[in-house]
């Protein structure tokens, strides 16, 4: 059909949104569910999945069911642009949520911008996201890893003052962003050896060796999980025994036992920091709903902290759809995002505004010991520019009783 | 005969026991060793314009490697070589431009080009088309294109083949394809032809015909001499107008058919006695 | 110095798994003529029958055992099932069907195990070995030096000095004159798949625990590494494939030592280069084949 | 008695047919000698009776057994040995692995060993060259080598496809008499496709004419020598 | 390597030089082919991009605009594919890295287009500087790379190439300030002319940009084997000493067809780069190298026509298996299992038993029945 005449994406006129119909509402995504990258990533989309599916079962949102359609792009930049513009342009989705991946999601930022489609809660710490200028849009999620870079410096700044730090990063965007934040705090004489590795050659002896050889003592880590394990393992191998301060990507005790084996005692003492409780504080009533859900609706699939993230998204774009209210409009859903203000799971706030899209501010450190994982401390806010690392003190919430927010 | 001694006055020809008429290749003193084998060892012969030499010899005499050092496939230790007077580095890409063309032992035809592409392939050198104008399809390419393959179907015709131009060499009868081997070598208009054992496989009727071809072959509008391996005995005699034998690697006789034939170091060495019947 | 030993040691025991990897490659290459893309994704199976064996019964023998019985089993499956099927018309079919084995293999294993990273435990001491206070080694280290050790002698003998060598070697050269001659050319094949699946398991389980872990696609870069390996050796040779490999294990080493881990594979292109354009058919190649 | 006895025999390549029901009997003890012109299927016919081109129909009986199903590998044990046109030299394998091969399955060791020296003997310029590859070797020094791994096997029949192909011709007369002092003590029987006609007659006993796939004539080698005008008809010369 | 092409079977019809277009259409690939027959061989294959051009234009107005991005990427493959086509199928050389070309491509494109924007020289006339600058590039690369490949045979040329897709993200990486790492550049597009509307879709704009890339690569290549370089091409192919005696530069000739098809792989790759409007290295990596060749063997390595069944395959095969994986039924614990998985498996699946029924690929496949339908003709004629 000659679509001249029919723009099919100014989303302008209430009664013609795409994705919206008066009972059902389409989300799409793109996910690695296979491929290198799927290890544990490939939970995020199926856990929210379950979380909409429960909300479902408790009447939608403004009576509309939320419809989640999850696209493979196993983590390659050249299909995420397919499958989204699949997700747009062919499925007519209401908006993206939460794209997972720096690189496979930038490729898509100008499309969906140009398409004006909204770009919920990107499953990724880069700062890209947070352009409102450029890109109205687009939302992050998690704390950029430059704050993240900022609180695990401010804590071994205050904690381990006088020892020799180091830094250990991904080469990409992740390392590099967390390496700034750490020497926003200490300087840049303050990290005494800075490492990287890449993520397709697990060899990284060298790069451990360095460390051991320069002496140091702290070690603060940008690294996936994979990694994070690697290198435990490897400087043990070596004898080395630094203090492990480890972003919250690749610091998950569940995955990082899994990858250690009989090893895993090697992961006591090791120091964390996270913006969700944490999966096995089974005392925390948002991780008794999510498994309440996950055994209901996500055939009790092992309990992670990816499922705590899928979950915690699926609570979030509900709490905004609640917000955008029964005319829903992308126009609409923009603004409920940007009017701000959203409590749930996450320790610290979300700091949505019309001049801000980054997404949670706030983290928490957390230690492992015992074999067990558990945050301790305040929960520390700051910015990705110079501001300092302060406290954030407002009490945390807990979930409704049916576990779906309210308008 | 003895082999021609280095310092004889008329080395070029000695060897073929040729008046000399202008020698179109000369050879002097070539050597090839292959690790600590030797090959060639000292072996001088000229091909007069306008002759048919043989060159004979057991199994493993070094026939195909001479070839080999004349294409530029085997660099000699030692010795020269001169092509129509002017010395004469080969290199196997630019014999055809130079006026010498092989064939191989076997048939060695493209088999995924058909018959006809395999005759235009042999005179790729002579067309004057660019990579530019053969990108563009380019009109200079197209008249370069349609006179090669008037000048390859004239050859296949002159074979006797030229109704096969469209088929694959695979599918066709094996004297079929030495001809078209033939009129491949021969539409890239050499001044000089080196046939490898170009009677291999065939019949006794084909090798008649392929007798009274390279007989005529210095008759031709574009004359051309010969030098050929072979171990058919028949042919050699026939066509040859001088002979060259070899064994383990050096010059034992040379001279006409008829000296050949009677000299006894090459009936010891390669004739043998005739099965008696 | 003390950095440069440190490295050296680190590389070659990396190389000696490239090297076992290769070994498999070469293998194949040498039964039947085909680089199988395959390799990695066919060990992976296999390294997960050994992983569920050691997990539930603690038993690493028993597990090394089971990976490696799977491991012929499945080479002489594939070839039997699959590759005996490919029309050799074009070289590069068997390079597609492998790769289609790949993605099959892959999807099966994700759909049984899931693309969680597992932990590839084993039973050995895993503190270096100090000399002079540079950790050179570790237990595991010495048990890869001597597995790989084993199968190179082993298979050297069985190429050079046994009847089954040769007529492995000459089923994949000439399998129709070697059908002449009596040589059962199919059981050839699948004996010569057999024994380079086993070889890339034995490799496979080497591998893991210096890897992230055990996962679908855990030997996706393996792969990479032990066909590189293989190809500077030279893929007819068993030793050119050790040689190789630990070449390639030492470039990583060096590079992301002094370089940074980001430059390697450039590194492994420039020696690459380097060495084929020296000797276009790896450095153990042997005599140039006569073409005219 | 019939050594090999072929009834009716055809085969081809794909759709095409090549072979048109043959038929043709191999007495025990003799060289049987097929000519023809080229293209006339006598390859194709070697090549169907040991089952490399899969017969579309009729049958092969040697020594009294039926060969239909028989595999490839399986002919050289029961005494066919087949030299195949052209290059059936391992190309990658030296002289001696070559040789070796030939004699690999069979259990009496001692024996392949004295088969081996022998062929040694006979062609001397393989001796010479035991540990070069396959593909150094000149033209003419392969097809030694084909013909001597062929001996190693201590067949009972021989199946040769143009053994002087490249030969020397003194080497050629060595062979033929060869295959007929082998013919005369043990008995050997010899299948020899032949574009060399005269060679091939004087040792043969008999001769078989083919044409177009189908066997046109077969007689007395002695007739086919002599008789000029017979000769003239069938081969053309 | 000898890629060999299966011989085709004697032509059973007299070739007859005058055949109308359409004639020749459905026999083109099918009777061997007579080199240098009368006409224009420029004027024949312009006469074909025109008829092509103008369909593909109708359809880009037919269809919606995810179909005309898909159309686009089909494009912008497909001028990657007549090159390795070319390079594999008629010049036996196999190469598992013209993904890295494709990316020499794509980032001298990104990189000149936000040059462009930067200095506010904005329009689309832009990419005529920018889109030839990446087949630039891509030749520069192919050169250097062409030049060892033509010392290397099988599969030690398979490593070479293997080792310079791995190369891309290394390189990124290294220069992360030109090529922003794993995160890539996004590329700057200029919208559609106004002239065409203000509801015009950019696809349908993209699409065209890209056919027009690929009818150019496609006319160009097909002038080219109809010549006496893709003689030389096939001739070396198939024996490179008969080649040489023939008075054919092996290397050159080698060097020749590695550096054309990296161009044509640096267009596709810049082709890819607009449509797209990003580029990143995970793009064009060892995965992208493979899928272009598994396209281009099941498409069908003989003729260029494989190289568009190649291109199709390409966007259509990953798309139908997750849709197929996506029709079945499944329970949550399943589908968590499953999905991504089960699409894979079909496409493995798929490759396997295509590559076990039809070797020629699906052009053999046609080319097969073509003339069992042309042979079943004749003989009725006759
Ligand atoms: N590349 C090579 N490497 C090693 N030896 C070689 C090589 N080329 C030739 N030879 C050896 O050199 C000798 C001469 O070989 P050549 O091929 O020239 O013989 P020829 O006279 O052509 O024999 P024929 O008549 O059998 O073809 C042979 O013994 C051969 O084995
Ligand atoms: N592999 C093949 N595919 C198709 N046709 C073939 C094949 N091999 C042979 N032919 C055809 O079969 C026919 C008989 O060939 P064959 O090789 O048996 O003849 P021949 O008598 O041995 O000839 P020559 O004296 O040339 O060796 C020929 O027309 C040939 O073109
Ligand atoms: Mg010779
Ligand atoms: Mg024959």
């Amino acid at each position: 059909a000659c679509s001249d005449e029919a723009p099919s994406s100014d989303g302008g006129t209430t009664e013609n949104v795409p994705g919206v119909t008066a009972t059902e509402i389409l989300f799409g995504t793109h996910m690695p569910l296979t491929g290198p990258a799927a290890a544990g990533y490939s939970k995020i989309a199926p856990a929210t999945k379950a979380y909409f599916d429960y909300v479902n079962k408790n009447g939608g949102v403004h009576g509309r069911q939320i419809k989640y359609q999850i696209e493979d792009d196993a983590y390659n930049p050249a299909n995420t642009q397919n499958l989204v513009r699949k997700l747009v342009l062919e499925d007519k989705v209401f908006a993206i949520l939460n794209g997972l991946g720096t690189p496979t999601h930038t490729g898509v930022l100008d499309f969906l911008n140009q398409q004006k489609v909204p770009d919920l809660f990107v499953a990724s710490g880069s700062r890209s996201w947070d352009q409102p200028d450029k890109y109205p849009g687009t939302f992050g999620f998690q704390p950029d890893y430059t704050v993240e870079g900022k609180i695990m410096a401010d804590y071994v700044k205050k904690n381990f003052a006088g020892q020799t730090v180091c830094h250990f990063g991904q080469d990409d965007d992740f390392g590099r962003d967390s390496l700034a934040g750490v020497e926003k705090i200490l300087g840049a004489s303050g990290v005494k050896e800075k490492q990287k590795y890449v993520a397709t050659n697990a060899n990284i002896t060298p790069q451990i060796q360095a460390f051991k050889t320069a002496g140091c003592q702290v070690v603060i880590s940008g690294t996936i999980p994979g990694f994070t394990a690697r290198a435990l393992g490897t400087a043990a191998q070596l004898a080395f025994k630094p203090q492990w301060v480890v972003s919250s990507v690749g610091a998950d005790n569940l995955t990082l036992s899994g990858l250690l084996g009989q090893n895993k005692g090697l992961l006591e003492g090791l120091l964390s920091v996270g913006y969700l409780p944490v999966s096995t504080d089974d005392s925390n009533p948002w991780v008794q709903l999510y498994k309440k859900v996950n055994a209901e609706h996500n055939a009790n699939a092992p309990f992670d902290n990816n499922i705590m993230f899928g979950m915690t998204v699926g609570y979030l774009t509900v709490q905004v759809l609640q917000k955008a209210g029964k005319n829903l409009t992308r126009e609409k859903l923009i603004e409920a995002v940007q009017s701000g203000g959203f409590k749930n799971a996450a320790a610290g706030p979300y700091r949505y505004s019309k001049t801000d899209h980054s997404g949670i501010g706030g983290m928490q450190m957390g230690k492992i010991s015992g074999g067990a994982q558990a945050a301790f401390g305040p929960v520390l806010e700051t910015d990705e520019a110079d501001g300092a690392v302060k406290e954030y003190t407002e009490k945390p919430t807990t979930p409704p009783g049916n576990g779906v927010p309210q308008a | 005969m003895s082999p021609p001694s280095p310092d004889s006055p008329d080395t070029g020809t000695a060897g073929t026991g040729i008046r000399n008429t202008g020698a179109s290749l000369e050879l002097r003193g070539i050597g090839v060793n292959f690790g600590g084998l030797v090959a060639l060892e000292d072996v001088s012969l000229a091909v007069p314009a306008g002759s048919v030499v043989g060159v004979i010899g057991p199994n493993g005499a070094g026939k195909t490697t001479l070839f080999n050092v004349v294409c530029g496939f085997v660099d000699p230790s030692a010795g020269t070589m001169t092509f129509e007077g002017a010395p004469f580095r080969p290199r196997p890409h630019q014999l055809a431009r130079r006026g010498i063309v092989r064939t191989l032992q076997g048939v060695g035809l493209f088999r995924g080009l058909s018959v006809l592409e395999n005759v235009m392939a042999g005179a790729t050198h002579t067309s004057k088309a660019g990579f530019v104008s053969s990108l563009f399809g380019l009109p200079r390419s197209d008249r370069e294109e349609r006179r090669l393959r008037t000048e390859a179907l004239e050859l296949l015709g002159e074979m006797g083949v030229a109704d096969q131009a469209g088929a694959y060499p695979e599918t066709l009868p094996y004297a079929v394809r030495k001809r078209v081997a033939l009129a491949r070598a021969l539409v890239a208009r050499p001044r000089l032809l080196l046939l490898d054992e170009p009677a291999g496989g065939l019949s006794a009727e084909d090798i008649d015909e392929l007798a009274a071809l390279v007989v005529g072959l210095p008759a031709r509008e574009n004359a051309c001499s010969v030098m050929l391996v072979e171990h058919h005995m028949d042919l050699v005699m026939k066509v040859c107008t001088a002979i060259v034998v070899l064994d383990f690697g050096r010059v034992i006789a040379s001279g006409t058919p008829d000296e050949i034939r009677e000299n006894p170091a090459v009936t010891e060495a390669y004739l043998g006695a005739e099965v008696s019947s | 110095m003390e950095r440069f030993i440190f490295l050296t040691f680190d590389g070659v025991s990396r190389g000696a798994i490239y090297a076992a990897f290769a070994l498999a490659l070469v293998l194949i290459w040498r039964a039947a003529r085909v680089v199988n893309f395959a390799q990695g994704a066919m060990a992976v199976v296999t390294a997960y029958a050994a992983y569920m064996t050691y997990n539930s019964t603690g038993n690493y023998l028993l597990a090394l055992l089971v990976g490696l019985v799977g491991g012929l089993l499945l080479g002489a499956v594939v070839e039997r099932g699959l590759m005996r099927f490919v029309g050799h018309a074009n070289p590069l079919n068997d390079v597609i069907v492998a790769l289609g084995l790949v993605l099959l293999l892959t999807a099966i294993v994700g759909m049984i195990w899931g693309g969680e990273y597992r932990a590839a435990n084993h039973p050995f001491d895993t503190n270096a070995i100090e000399v002079g206070g540079i950790p050179l080694m570790t237990q595991y280290d010495l048990f890869i030096y001597g597995s790989v050790a084993t199968i190179v002698v082993l298979l050297a003998l069985l190429f050079t000095r046994t009847p089954i060598g040769l007529r492995m070697r000459a089923a994949a050269f000439a399998p129709e004159v070697s059908r002449l001659l009596g040589v059962r050319v199919g059981r050839m094949l699948t004996l010569g798949w057999a024994l380079a699946s086993l070889v890339g398991t034995l490799a496979g389980i080497l591998i893991l625990p210096t890897e992230l872990g055990l996962h679908p696609h855990a030997m996706d870069l393996v792969f990479a590494s032990a066909f590189t390996a293989a190809v500077v050796g030279g893929l007819d040779s068993p030793v050119g494939a050790v040689v190789g490999g630990i070449i390639v294990g030492l470039i990583l080493s060096y590079v992301s030592g002094y370089l940074g881990a980001a430059v390697t594979p450039i590194a492994v292109l420039v020696v690459l280069l380097a060495v084929l354009l020296l000797r276009p058919g790896g450095i153990f190649s042997s005599v140039r084949a006569r073409t005219v | 008695m019939t050594l090999l006895e072929v009834k009716d025999l055809s085969s081809g390549y794909g759709a095409v047919p090549v072979l048109r029901e043959v038929n043709l009997e191999v007495p025990q003890g003799t060289i049987t000698a097929v000519l023809g012109a080229n293209g006339a299927g006598k390859t194709t016919l070697l090549r169907t009776l040991t089952g490399l081109v899969k017969p579309t129909g009729g049958r092969v009986a040697f020594n009294g057994t039926d060969l239909r199903g028989c595999k490839v590998e399986d002919y050289v044990q029961r005494g066919i040995a087949h030299v195949p046109e052209g290059r059936g030299v391992v190309a990658e394998l030296t002289v001696e692995e070559n040789l070796r091969l030939g004699g690999l399955w069979r259990k009496d060791r001692a024996d392949a060993k004295k088969a081996t020296d022998e062929v040694y003997e006979l062609f001397e310029p393989l001796a010479r060259r035991r540990r070069s590859l396959g593909h150094q070797l000149s033209g003419g020094e392969r097809q030694m080598l084909a013909v001597g791994r062929a001996l190693i096997a201590r067949p009972r029949l021989l199946l040769l496809d143009e053994p002087s192909l490249g030969l020397a011709p003194k080497v050629t007369a060595q062979i033929m008499a060869l295959l007929r002092s082998l013919r005369d003590s043990t008995g050997l029987t010899v299948l020899l496709v032949e574009q060399n006609v005269r060679s091939a007659l004087s040792i043969a006993d008999q001769g078989v004419v083919m044409s177009l796939g189908r066997v046109v004539m077969t007689t007395d080698a002695d007739r086919l020598r002599d008789d000029e005008s017979l000769r003239h008809a069938y081969l053309g010369f | 390597m000898t890629t060999t092409e299966k011989a085709a079977p004697q032509s059973p019809v007299p070739v007859t030089p005058q055949r109308s277009p359409l004639q020749r259409f459905v026999t083109a690939g099918l009777a061997p082919a007579l080199p240098g027959r009368g006409g224009s061989t420029l004027l024949r294959h312009l006469i074909w991009v025109a008829v092509g051009a103008v369909a593909v234009y109708f359809i880009s107005y037919g269809i919606e605009p995810f179909r005309n991005y898909q159309l686009a990427t089909v494009a912008a493959y497909l001028c990657v594919t007549v090159g390795l086509t070319m390079l594999t199928g008629m010049n036996g050389q196999l190469s598992l890295g013209h993904g890295a070309f494709m990316a020499c491509g794509a980032y001298t494109v990104a990189l000149m287009q936000n040059e462009f924007s930067d200095r506010n020289i904005l329009g689309n006339w832009t990419l005529l500087v920018s889109l030839p600058l990446g087949v630039l590039v891509a030749s520069i690369a192919g050169v250097v790379i062409g030049m060892c490949a033509a010392r290397l045979r099988g599969p030690y040329l398979a490593g070479v190439t293997l080792a310079v897709a791995l190369v891309v993200p290394a390189f990124t990486t290294r220069f992360a300030s030109v090529f922003n790492a794993d995160q890539g550049l996004s590329v700057y597009i200029a919208p559609a002319p106004a002239g065409l509307g203000p509801y015009f879709p950019p696809e349908r704009w993209l699409a065209w940009i890209a056919i027009i890339c690929a009818m150019v690569a496609v006319l160009l290549i097909a002038n080219l084997v109809r010549s006496r370089f893709g003689r030389s091409f096939k001739a070396v192919r198939d024996d490179e000493v008969a080649a040489r005696l023939c008075g054919i530069h092996v290397a050159r000739t080698q060097v020749l067809a590695f550096v054309v098809s990296a161009a044509c792989a640096g267009l596709g790759g810049g082709v890819l780069a607009v449509i797209s409007s990003s580029v990143s290295p995970s793009v064009f990596g060892l995965t992208l190298s493979l899928n272009l060749l598994l396209a281009i063997v099941l498409g069908g390595l003989g003729s260029l026509f494989g190289a568009a069944w190649g291109a199709l395959l390409l966007v259509v095969l990953p798309y139908a298996t997750t849709e197929l994986a996506r029709s079945f039924e499944m329970s949550p614990g399943m589908a968590n299992k499953l999905e991504g998985n089960l699409p894979l498996a079909i496409f493995g699946l798929t490759l396997i038993i295509v590559m076990l029924l039809a070797p020629g690929g699906i052009q053999g496949a046609f080319r097969k029945a073509g003339f069992a339908i042309r042979r079943r003709l004749h003989a009725r004629r006759t």
